[in-house]
């Protein structure tokens, strides 16, 4: 049973990612690579804050997406005031760099890893609870990021990816509204961290380099950018489709890389020949449709 | 405690050994000015160049010249597939430049991952040793890998430099980094100087591969965390600024270095991190003299959005 | 305190070329005054200045008594400063009421904050603004294609529909860039009659267009404008009927 | 996190390889085996895992455990933390075995806390963190943490070699920091003094400015603790700026190819080796002798694939108390059996006895290169 | 021959030209007018192939130019000086001339700085820094160096002084005659255009209203009433 529970956090925590990283890079349009690193700093921050600090953990899940919040907006902050390129560029700065400081830093366990995390519910509560727990969090992040972009915000959201000056020139702010979309997907990734981390109780820094930020982005566009599908769809495919081909016979030499060359070409794929992803989001933007017509009767 | 010799040495074997990170930042740089692209799918060039001449001169015994034809005809090869196939759909489907970098990310795996399939993930080197003998000038210990890869970036930087002043397809790249729908007035066929540009930086990875591979050990992910100095060095220089980015990659390379003899080692990475991150933060146009007169310098292609309306 | 657009000594450069060149100029509220000018003479980049897309590098801009000189685009906006474009910038994702309701002015909606503490906040005043904007396509004709996509919308209409989302902001002064180019027949009635009401309802409005037949029947009066000055004011007959103007227009 | 560099895309699924040998026998003994199959490690996890199958035929061939076979249920870590997760909970909880077999740092620290949930042993074959003594009362390392080998090789410095003055240099990763800080220690206490610790950068190519520090410190011996990609490299580049010292490094650099990337500059380099080597015992020598009649060539990481070799023959000889006592096969008594049990002759490491911190002690091969050969320089117990 | 057969084309929704037709002899001299909007800048990049119409044909030599490729045209003999921003800003004067006639006869850049005293004199400094009717000469200076058998220009004379005007005027005009380049030239400055060219067409809301001799049109005494 364990098996699947590791299995189904495991989806959970990827439909979390997926979809807030959708969020970042669909509905707002920022060309971060960042994620995973948001995911780090939440995931080290609640096990360094329950491991070393004695914070209880259910308080220091959401602290870690709290920093993975405070983090965002330092980075987005400064180089978004330049150019929608520089923040690839800046992310990439900021992803390597933490990942170095965690490395580096006497408190972090270094590259070696972070051990001895405490666990939270599976021992009074039993593992379903906390898988409970993490599917309630994905689920929760899928239906509030959806609420978002169907709403009001997500039609300001269409228009600032479409015009920013006009936009603009309507009294809206997009810096603002852009560090605001940046800022709540990384620390949704924040969450996840401290989700993955009171579980699987151990960390390093190897887990979160940029090759991680490929597979996330390969999740949302395989997917469907800036659909509520398409990177649950994206997350849960990529994961399982593993599986599958573990049941070919293969000799394992071929096995590992052959994955990989699975993978990759099917982005490529993806990218010439489906470009909206699996799950094809509309160019247009629909809100909830039931209260236009609502307004037209009133 | 730093004493001269101590400083000479760090002196020489940095800039001997920036010539590759200067070769490979310059081929991204140019990529850059010229065809608007970040291209990190210049791993997958460097990738290809290595095992190429891996096979020839590692496997097959083969002697050191084939080896180095084959480094650059495989970049190249590379280059060419990435551009015709890739990037010029791309271009013409107006792809959001994450669309690329997605696209150019992947193939860099991709590649990577072929290799992997090939020849496994042992690191490998392009001949068996790894030693160069020394010779001795003054304190300072020159290794006989030191002076050819010097005089091949020399060669090879100021060939580009001429290349793009006075050959005719060099100036229509000038052309076309200046002003791309302008040059097409003249007569300029945009894909082609797209695809030459490529071409230029096929050969200068080629042969920034074969160097390094005659070095160090290359591993099929490595040209990934190669290129991210290259890519920090282009940023650092001032994006379009392709003698800003030689300076940077070898004032980076020397800074690291020496860096050791101030800091403690281990945040040697750190840095070029921080250097990245302030200069995007603090100079997002390059950190540059002051401009002289008649220097040439370009504003940093906006690559997403149109420029405001302006007057 | 004067009730509408009250710029001082604006000037802008660009590198050698001067695109405002110390402007006074005043719309007073319920006025609409029509910009007239050869190509480069300055008229969209006033717009620019004034609505905030560029700061100036001199000069004052008062709207209804309020400074709005070191303000951002947003926050001119925010204070009843509304324009439209000459290449429209109508956000094609979004639907034809979509579009209106970007530009209303009270929008707890497009605020996270507020989006999680205040739902009924959000709830009330979106129904009031979806109320306004379908009254604003009433008056402008367009409520049949509320829920039409931007680009299956006639250019003419697309243009009547970048007027109509300025309105939503209430405005205080409007600015007009090239509202006629490109269009004929109902488009072009609807926006005449709308701007109309507009300037009588209190509104300092201002037109930029090169259709001389428009400004004559729309502008109360009209601005000569020429290489980032202003050289003469009045009804636009008189300035149409100057052979000096004529001849900067046309050239010599 | 799932995805590993070098998994990359793979994530989870890839443990779900398992191949399970004679399952045949219902009847059969099983444990874990969760090893690198794939990804950047696999070249050495491959081997490991072809000297564990060796042993399990070779101990069914002679009668197996109470005339039942020992069967292993093989699955791929990458030696990727996330991949040995899965493994690990899928061999505690899914294949239910009392006991399991795994190598790699990250790999043997991230799954500590499901063997110690769900009481399954969990012993580490190749890995030498020094946590790994502290990560609970199931894990158990049959393989000598860092302080062993290193302990060794510095004390040999500072006595035998009666060396003053160390330099330490180290990768900065996890082996690198904890054992270049054992090396201190050791060398410190036996009366030497540390003139240069230095870190570098695995992802740099020019050490120079690090190396002509050590340089300046002017060290009688270097002590490189580094990985197998890098430290060919650092030692050429140290040769080549003149520093001619003896160097002394760990059991990862013990391999052929070293000599040959190295030449004449890899004279007086000094490795451990953990396993004795085919002077040292006729099994090893037969065993050797098997990889080239099998394979064709020698294992890669030899001492590590004796190790693995040696783990079939640990676990049957508990199965085989056990079973001899009737107890019924769960991981906790496994537990008890086998520190009941302490002390094993293995046949190609030797004699094991765990000690109660869960480490082990071995006797450590000094092993250095002279006239382009790798050559018994001593044992040190 | 340059024929403009029946052309149509859209931006989005927005009809730029609509059935506009009309041909010149080679060599010919021809202005066109029209308020902003009117569809005269897209009516050249249609002849020069940098827009593709919706409908319609532009005939050059009895071929139809290569819609969507604009270098080809430019090898073909259609020159197009684009209204600003119509100079490579880094390079020097001298620069930008090599560049614009690499395909070329590379020569007669003596000849372009002799027509234009000015861009002799200011032979090593960046276009970018120049003034805009320095600027101007200098794009008209580039567009000859591909030996154009037609010369197409965006409102040559936006920004320029009435004096400068005059001055690139009377080059065109020269050159015309010199060389027998044919002139297509989109113009506000309607006077100054009328005295150098032969024919006029004037667009209105995307369509032709007046397409006569230039004197036809230089008689009339209300220019308002076309725009």
């Amino acid at each position: 049973m364990e098996y699947i529970y590791a299995i189904a956090i495991l989806m959970a925590l990827y439909v979390i990612l997926a979809t807030s990283f959708n969020f970042i890079i669909g509905y707002g349009g920022l060309i971060s690579i960042a994620h995973p690193v948001f995911y780090a700093l939440g995931a080290y921050s609640s096990a360094l804050l329950a491991r070393d600090m004695g914070v209880p953990v259910f308080l220091a899940i959401p602290a870690g997406g709290l920093i993975a919040l405070i983090a965002s907006v330092a980075v987005a902050l400064p180089s978004l005031r330049i150019s929608g390129d520089y923040l690839l560029i800046a992310s990439i700065g900021f992803q390597l760099g933490i990942l170095e400081l965690i490395k580096n830093l006497p408190w972090t366990g270094g590259s070696g890893g972070l051990t001895n995390i405490p666990s939270f519910l599976t021992q009074t509560a039993g593992r379903e609870a906390y898988v409970a727990f993490a599917v309630a969090a994905a689920i929760g992040s899928v239906l509030l990021l959806r609420w978002i972009a169907q709403g009001p915000y997500g039609r300001a959201m269409s228009a600032m990816r479409d015009d920013e000056l006009a936009f603009a020139a309507l009294g809206r702010n997009a810096m603002t509204m852009k560090i605001a979309i940046f800022a709540l997907g990384s620390s949704l990734a924040g969450l996840a961290g401290g989700i993955y981390v009171h579980y699987f109780r151990f960390i390093a820094p190897g887990q979160f380099d940029i090759l991680q930020s490929s597979a996330l982005l390969t999740m949302v566009v395989v997917g469907g950018l800036r659909s509520t599908w398409g990177p649950i769809v994206g997350a849960i495919a990529l994961e399982a489709l593993p599986q599958a081909i573990t049941f070919v016979n293969l000799p394992p030499s071929v096995l590992g890389p052959l994955q990989g060359i699975l993978f990759t070409s099917l982005v490529l794929i993806f990218m010439f020949v489906r470009p909206q992803g699996l799950i094809a989001a509309s160019e247009r933007w629909h809100g909830r449709n039931e209260e236009v017509r609502d307004a037209r009767r009133a | 405690m730093f004493s001269l010799p101590i400083l000479a040495q760090i002196m020489w074997t940095s800039l001997a050994t920036s010539t590759c990170s200067v070769l490979f930042a310059l081929a991204f740089a140019l990529v850059l000015k010229v065809n608007r692209v970040f291209n990190f799918a210049q791993a997958a060039m460097m990738t290809v160049g290595f095992y190429a001449a891996f096979t020839v001169v590692g496997l097959a015994n083969g002697p050191a010249w084939l080896g180095f034809a084959a480094a650059i005809v495989a970049s190249v090869a590379m280059a060419i597939l990435l551009e015709i196939f890739g990037f010029r759909v791309l271009r013409r489907r107006r792809a959001s430049s994450m669309f690329v970098f997605i696209f150019a990310l992947v193939v860099s795996e991709l590649v990577a991952y072929l290799v992997m399939l090939v020849f496994g993930t042992w690191p490998a080197t392009i001949f068996p040793s790894l030693f160069w003998p020394v010779t001795l000038v003054g304190p300072v210990a020159v290794s006989q890998w030191d002076v050819p890869a010097l005089a091949a970036t020399i060669v090879a930087v100021a060939a580009v430099f001429g290349f793009l002043r006075y050959s005719r397809a060099g100036q229509f790249m000038i052309a076309v980094a200046d002003n791309p729908d302008l040059a097409e007035f003249y007569g300029i066929a945009k894909d082609r100087i797209h695809l030459i540009t490529m071409i230029v930086a096929g050969l200068l990875t080629g042969l920034a591969m074969f160097l390094y591979g005659s070095r160090a050990q290359v591993q099929p992910m490595a040209s990934i965390e190669l290129l991210l100095f290259a890519i920090a060095a282009t940023i650092i220089g001032g994006i379009g600024n392709l003698g800003g980015t030689v300076l940077t990659a070898v004032v980076l390379g020397i800074v690291q270095n020496a860096s050791v003899l101030f800091i403690p080692s281990e945040w040697q990475g750190f840095l070029l991190y921080i250097f990245l991150f302030l200069a995007i933060v603090f100079f997002p146009k390059g950190i540059r003299l002051p401009e002289r007169r008649l220097t040439r310098t370009a504003p940093a292609p906006s690559l997403i959005a149109d420029e405001p309306e302006g007057a | 305190m004067l009730a509408g657009l009250e710029v001082t000594n604006l000037s802008k450069r660009f590198g050698g070329i001067v695109v405002a060149d110390a402007i006074d100029l005043t719309v007073p509220s319920g006025r609409i005054v029509g910009l007239i000018g050869p190509n480069g003479a300055g008229k969209t980049s006033f717009f620019n200045l004034v609505s905030g897309v560029v700061p100036p590098d001199a000069g004052r801009i008062v709207l209804d008594g309020k400074n709005m000189t070191d303000l951002k685009m947003p926050q001119r906006a925010r204070l009843g400063l509304a324009r439209t474009w000459q290449n429209l910038r109508l956000f094609p994702s979004l639907s034809v009421l979509d579009n209106l309701l970007i530009g209303a002015r009270d929008y707890p909606g497009e605020r996270l904050a507020t989006l999680v503490f205040q739902p009924g906040r959000i709830r009330r005043t979106g129904k009031a603004e979806r109320l306004k904007a379908l009254e604003v396509l009433e008056r402008t004709g367009l409520a049949g294609i509320a829920d039409t996509e931007i680009a299956n919308v006639p250019f003419g209409q697309q243009k009547l529909i970048g007027v109509a989302r300025a309105l939503m902001n209430d405005p205080r002064c409007l600015l007009l860039d090239e509202p006629m180019a490109g269009v004929e027949g109902h488009a072009y009635r609807a926006i005449q009659k709308v701007v109309r009401g507009l300037a009588e309802s209190g509104v300092a409005v201002c037109v930029v267009e090169h259709n001389v037949a428009f400004i004559r029947d729309l502008c109360d009066e009209g601005v000569f404008m020429f290489a980032g000055k202003v050289l003469a004011r009045g009804d636009v007959e008189s300035l149409v009927a100057d052979p000096r103007l004529t001849e900067l227009y046309f050239g010599t | 996190m799932t995805l590993h560099r070098r998994t990359l895309l793979g994530g989870i699924g890839i443990s779900a390889l398992a191949v399970p040998v004679a399952r045949a026998q219902s009847a059969a003994f099983r444990f874990g085996l969760a090893m690198p199959l794939t990804g950047g490690q696999a070249t050495y996890g491959q081997d490991q895992v072809k000297a564990a199958q060796w042993a399990i035929e070779d101990i069914n061939n002679a009668g197996g455990i109470n005339g039942k076979p020992l069967a292993a249920i093989v699955l791929d870590t990458q030696a990727d933390a996330q991949t040995g997760i899965q493994a690990a909970t899928r061999l505690a909880s899914v294949e239910k075995v009392p006991a399991f077999v795994t190598a790699w740092s990250e790999v043997v620290k991230a799954v500590a806390p499901i063997a110690n949930d769900s009481k399954v042993v969990e012993l580490s074959v190749g890995a030498n963190s020094a946590d790994i003594a502290k990560l609970g009362d199931y894990v158990y390392t049959t393989f000598p943490l860092a302080a062993v080998d290193i302990t060794a090789v510095a004390r040999y410095a500072a006595t035998t070699m009666d060396k003053q003055r160390a330099a330490v240099l180290y990768i900065n990763n996890e082996t690198g920091t904890v054992a270049a800080q054992i090396y201190r220690d050791v060398f410190t206490k036996a009366g030497g003094k540390v003139v240069a610790y230095e870190a570098y950068d695995p992802k740099a190519t020019d050490w120079t400015g690090t190396l002509l520090k050590v340089r300046m410190a002017l060290p009688d011996i270097i002590h490189i603790q580094g990985l197998v990609a890098d430290t060919p490299q650092v030692i050429a580049q140290m040769r080549q700026l003149g520093i001619s010292q003896p160097i002394s490094s760990y059991s990862a650099i013990y391999n052929p190819k070293l000599i040959q990337q190295l030449g004449p500059a890899a004279n007086n380099v000094i490795a451990t080796s953990l396993a004795p080597g085919v002077d040292n015992s006729p099994a090893v020598k037969a065993y050797v002798e098997r990889w080239t009649k099998e394979v064709g060539r020698e294992p890669n990481g030899l001492p590590y694939t004796q190790y693995l070799y040696d783990a079939p023959y640990l676990v049957a000889a508990v199965f085989k108390s056990l079973d001899d006592k009737k107890i019924p096969i769960t991981g906790e008594n496994f537990r008890k059996e086998m520190l009941a049990i302490r002390t094993f002759d293995l046949p190609l490491t030797g004699k094991l006895t765990f000690a109660d911190d869960h480490t082990v002690s071995k006797r450590v091969y000094l092993m250095r290169v002279t006239d382009g050969a790798w050559t018994q320089l001593a044992v040190v117990d | 021959m340059l024929e403009i057969d029946n052309l149509t084309a859209r931006h989005g929704s927005l009809t730029a030209l609509s059935n506009v037709s009309f041909a010149l002899e080679p060599g010919k001299r021809l202005g066109v007018f029209g308020h902003n909007g009117a569809g005269k800048t897209t009516l050249l990049r249609c002849i020069v192939g940098a827009h593709v119409p919706d409908q319609g044909v532009v005939r050059f030599q009895n071929k139809p130019v290569a819609a969507g490729h604009v270098a080809e045209n430019v090898r073909r003999g259609i020159a197009f000086v684009a209204q600003g921003h119509n100079v490579f800003p880094t390079l020097s004067v001298e620069q930008n001339l090599r560049v614009a006639g690499l395909l070329f006869d590379q020569t007669f850049a003596k000849e372009v700085l002799r027509i234009f005293p000015v861009l002799n004199e200011r032979r090593h400094q960046r276009a970018g820094s120049m003034s805009g009717g320095e600027q101007q000469m200098l794009a008209l200076g580039m567009a000859l160096m591909t030996q154009p058998k037609w010369l197409l220009l965006d409102e040559p004379s936006t920004g320029l002084a009435p004096v400068i005007v005059r001055n690139v005027m009377r080059q065109l005009f020269a050159i015309n005659q010199t060389i027998g380049t044919g002139l297509i030239i989109v113009e506000q400055n309607v006077p100054a255009t009328l005295k150098i060219v032969e024919h006029a067409v004037i667009l209105k809301s995307a369509g032709v209203v007046f397409d006569g001799s230039a004197e036809t049109l230089a008689s009339k005494s209300d220019l308002w009433e076309w725009f």
